[in-house]
């Protein structure tokens, strides 16, 4: 198996700009989806918590473009990035935000719950390392069944502080299950510094002491993540077991969207802002020879669908409320009858 | 009809699914050994180690990565050992397990069975006696299953297995040794329905688990005292059998829940509640509940003791009830 | 009196505890910041960071390390964050704080209370909305307190932050911005003391939490139609008040349960149950209950609005079991 | 801070006997205790689960000799050794595993839950892990108070596949907490051969990745034991936070008493059984000049000893039901009251 190292800025001329232009495209579809979905708590058509993934959107692309629609993929709270870039339908993931009909769950999931099986989308999730576990169960039944799908299961920095984590990985390792976990370190758990809350040399440490096999990476670096997610498949297909990374990126918004993230240090934000995975994408891209036309239109393509798809959303009906007491389970009824 | 251990019928119902469906497999600690009790013992040499799944000290784990089988096209049989043990997983049933499909609009379902072994078992002390099915039976998502015989064991293990929603499936420790007729051949129990394990127009005694036993004695024991009390064993908590409860103390007008449970908001409250509610005008005696003070199962026996619902405790009930006065 | 939040006589009464007792802390995520509900906010500045201090996510962690820690001279207040992350710390809860006192032959004590944020908060889905109270009640060891006003907020955690053993403290997200008068100086609320909030003499409304508000309106309304009812807000449900309830439903001959969490048992269960049993001869009519559908929470707010207790449903309650030839 | 390298078959005539001869007492004196409890399981004097570490001794006398009566300890179901070597009473103890009046937890614990806080002891726990996020938190406690004692935690090597092994490490490192973690890996949980369930280098490797300095040692080797206890000791006294040893030794007997063991290579039994810490530190004090009759009467005393306390427990009465109502808590009543 040979090892692919690259980066975006290594790349140079080199660089494949087919397969990088459509990840910008995908790029920018997910920045343009959730600066809608942040805009969409003014006009009050998402009434819950929505948690963007704004400046990790490299971690999105670069994972999933290497993942078939039949391998599967789990989510955190934060996760709109990751399933859009598996193929979910944007449309069906606005309604899911704005709780209407047609959502990718009925209405009843919303943001943190938004799964789609039918591209292999097992759920984001709103407990906190809850996802890894999961995980480790899909890819054994994987295994139980024989099946060459892999499980791909993204998770934040914080998570690794929960006991799932450990678990996870040990058990994914002691049974040699297709998995590949990543984290995803965008430096905060909601308000906090992770770094502060975390001991020792950090997630791929925790990993290799659990036996996988760990890279660190830059997260804002698309073909960096790219590389390692290949390296990484093509080591879980060669039966070589469980694998890992660990993406380091940025959280450029606060833990929600109405999280003014006055807990940071503005010199960090503007680093951060400077490698913008995005901009360093398209600064690749120009040096690679592609056009500013094709740049350009990366983006305004992305903000006239979700544009779309955002008012049509805005216009599509409620859930039939008679949906509240469908698919609880099919065993007893959970209406309560008055016995008078 | 053959006569067989409530631990063997639990052994018997996961080997004839297993045989029957390629996609049902175990996982749990130790159970390549048999399992804490045998109840895997040998299943092994049968299914193999993939089927018959080792696992690591992970509560959390086995019962996350279930919740993940389960989703993908197989159905696991989580073993948690003690019930008490499934507490250290109880975010991965509840949150995970239980919600999954209404919280991702139906898109798929989580068929996996959680066996728990419950109850007091001499001198386990509190972290291994706990009897938690209440807690259960509140939560949306969850079949609740607590059978107390051999028969019932096999058929209703081989339901829950067939189910595809979670089923939280309680076998009761002292049980295991407990021998009973089965049928030959497929034996199924339906989900969701009681049995009338006696019938008796005085009183109906409403039970489940090992707590039916003591029951059953109560009732031989009042009956030569002249009262006689209906026996229903309600096996699956949810949904339970409403309609059979109503029925019958609609007959009697008496109602006794009795179980081993800690009394305060166990299941026998919420089946007080809603037969005081529906046939308050024609009970004849209020509804009364039997369970375990709210302390802590201690170690000694005779502390231990204490939290039983006995045979005596059970009659002394029913006469205080049926003979308001002599009782007195 | 003066007028503040809800989440303000929270503060407050850590404050004031935290000032009164050097043992006093708090632990949990994001609390340096003021907890994600601003419930902490300011703290950091008087107490520092060893006493409202931050912790990784590690609800296992934070639970456990607190009943070490109450263990060895200190008094910790957790902070869960949401009630639904104390799933991923029950075992330290259930297995370990709540019996610790007991199982150790009373060598120490477990003064903890852990708040947890409950309830449900527009558009939280399933995994941010539960109420599982009736859970805690079933535990024998633990305090269970819900407060629904300021004052009681104020009130009832002082007591908690005293009180030796460990508490369940469920504050309700939605009654975050709630105001409401607060005596001046010193304040305490007693542990398992209800309050009668409004009399009536047709009517025993039961409640607690956020509810308490929706009876509140309710019986505003009923009175217009002639029907009185009396509101008890258990604030403690455990121990609850059952002398206070008795009483009123003695008095009244009717009783209605309400409350937020899934009707099927739920803590309004034991409460019915009770009453139904103790007063069986003195009731009018039968013991309602009034909670959610077995059903997990929905995201989007007509689903999720099925499985509220509204004002409507109570009044609708209230009128079919005091006027039952009118309503039907 | 000088790091003391000492072995059993290292020490020769350098071996310091008076210390070691005491330590010798304690191994018998525990050895005597379960072999005692094993046998009350045949006079039905206990009716639940005893789990007995034979073979283990040297972990519990190595470690337990370099605490303080203030210094705390937490063990597992495991723990009777580590129990008596921290100085709790024998008589009390048996009582409590035949549930008697005078039992360290007055019958309600049993041997599971033995606790004796006034030597400090904070409790066996029946629930694997459970004691490592109580024993950070003990150690936090200690640490507000500005107290300069410490907390041991003893675990077995199947506890490092529960999250809270992970949280609990994390937690002590971050809060630099005085306390000793401690993996008594006696190669079992319960009939389960650990390694097979356990990914990666191990306990030490694992605890490393956390931050903390870990050390593996021969835990059938007193001396080493004691050695690497005072070092890890010293560190922390040192203000060097947190540490971890792994100590490798063998369950000589069945997982609980009543439990043959047959899963096990004889082999390996074999071989174990000639590493007896008991009889290995002997050898070394006898090749250090103790004499035979020392030798011979700390077994002799040991026995004697747990013989009488045996016949004492015995024939103790039984506690007061009226305790089974007592110090639940002291809000509400337990008691189920009929209304009729
Ligand atoms: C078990 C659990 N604890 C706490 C929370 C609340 N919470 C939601 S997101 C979050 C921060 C998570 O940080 P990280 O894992 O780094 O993911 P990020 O939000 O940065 O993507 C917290 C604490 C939760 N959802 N689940
Ligand atoms: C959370 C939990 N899961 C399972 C058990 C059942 N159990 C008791 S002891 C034991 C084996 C523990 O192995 P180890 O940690 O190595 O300790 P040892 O018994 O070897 O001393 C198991 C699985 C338990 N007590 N707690
Ligand atoms: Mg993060
Ligand atoms: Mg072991």
């Amino acid at each position: 198996m040979t090892i692919i190292q690259a980066t975006l800025e290594g790349a140079g001329a080199n660089l494949d700009t087919g397969r990088f232009t459509a990840m910008l495209d995908t790029m920018w579809r997910i920045r343009a989806f959730e600066e809608l979905a942040v805009r969409s708590l003014d006009e009050k058509l998402v009434l819950g918590a929505i948690h963007p993934s704004i400046g990790q959107e490299a971690c999105a692309a670069g994972i999933c473009c290497n993942m078939e629609r039949e391998d599967l993929l789990l989510s955190t709270h934060r996760g709109h990035g990751h399933t859009l870039a598996k193929g979910a339908d944007a449309l069906a993931m606005m309604r899911e935000l704005f709780g209407r009909d047609g959502g990718t769950c009925g209405g009843k999931g919303g943001s943190m719950h938004i799964a789609d099986f039918d591209v292999g989308m097992l759920g984001a999730n709103g407990v906190v390392a809850a996802n890894i576990t999961i995980a480790a169960g899909a890819a054994h039944a994987l295994k139980l069944r024989g099946e060459k799908r892999v499980v791909v299961c993204i998770f934040g920095d914080g998570a690794i502080n929960r006991g799932p984590f450990l678990e996870g990985l040990n058990w994914a390792k002691v049974f040699d299950l297709p998995v590949l976990f990543v984290c995803e370190d965008n430096n905060f758990s909601a308000t906090t510094h992770t770094a502060a809350m975390t001991a020792g040399p950090g997630a791929a440490a925790r990993a290799q002491s659990l036996g996988l096999p760990a890279q660190t990476i830059d997260g804002n670096d698309v073909v960096a993540v790219d590389a390692a997610t290949r390296n990484a498949l093509a080591a879980l297909h060669a039966g070589e077991g469980p694998q890992f990374l660990h993406c380091k990126t940025y959280r450029m918004t606060g833990h929600t969207a109405v999280d003014a993230a006055a807990y940071r240090d503005p010199a960090e934000v503007t680093r951060w802002r400077e490698r913008d995975p995005i901009t360093r994408l398209g600064e690749a891209l120009r040096l690679a020879g592609v056009s500013e036309a094709r740049l350009e239109e990366a983006r305004t393509k992305a903000y006239a669908e979700m544009e779309e798809v955002y008012a049509t959303a805005r216009d599509t009906a409620w859930p039939d409320v008679a949906g509240a007491y469908r698919d609880v389970q099919d065993c007893g009824d959970p209406q309560v009858r008055p016995y008078s | 009809m053959s006569v067989i251990s409530y631990l063997e019928a639990g052994k018997r119902a996961v080997r004839e699914e297993m045989q029957r469906d390629p996609t049902v497999w175990a996982l749990g600690e130790d159970l390549g050994r048999g399992g804490v009790f045998g109840q895997y013992k040998g299943l092994i040499d049968e299914f193999g180690p993939e089927r018959i799944a080792d696992t690591p000290i992970s509560e959390a784990c086995i019962m996350g990565a279930a919740v993940g089988a389960a989703m993908t096209g197989t159905r696991p049989i989580v073993e948690m050992r003690f019930s008490d043990f499934a507490l250290c997983a109880i975010d991965e049933l509840v949150n995970q397990a239980a919600k999954a499909r209404f919280m991702f609009g139906g898109q798929m379902r989580v068929p996996m069975v959680v066996r728990e072994p419950t109850g007091m078992w001499r001198s386990s002390a509190a972290q291994h006696s706990q009897s938690l099915e209440s807690w259960y039976t509140h939560i949306p998502g969850l079949v609740v299953v607590a059978p107390a015989t051999p028969a019932d064991n096999l058929g209703l293990l081989k339901s829950a297995i067939r189910n595809d929603d979670p089923v939280v499936y309680l076998e009761h420790k002292n049980l295991w040794p407990l021998e009973g007729e089965v049928p030959e051949g497929e034996h199924l129990v339906p989900l969701g329905e009681a049995q009338i394990v006696r019938t008796g127009r005085d009183l109906t005694l409403v039970t489940w688990s090992a707590t039916r036993h003591s029951c059953v004695a109560a009732a031989d024991a009042l009956e030569k005292q002249g009262i006689e009390a209906e026996v229903i064993d309600l096996r699956t908590l949810w949904p339970w059998d409403r309609d059979r409860v109503l029925a019958s103390v609609e007959k009697t007008g008496r109602l006794i829940v009795a179980h081993e449970a800690v009394a305060v908001s166990g299941f026998g409250a919420e089946i007080a509640a809603t037969v005081a509610e529906a046939l308050h005008h024609r009970l004849k005696a209020p509804v009364q509940r039997l369970g375990a003070p709210r302390i802590p199962i201690a170690y000694a026996p005779p502390l231990e003791d204490e939290a039983r619902v006995t045979e005596k405790k059970i009659i002394d009930a029913a006469k205080a009830l049926c003979l308001p006065v002599a009782a007195s």
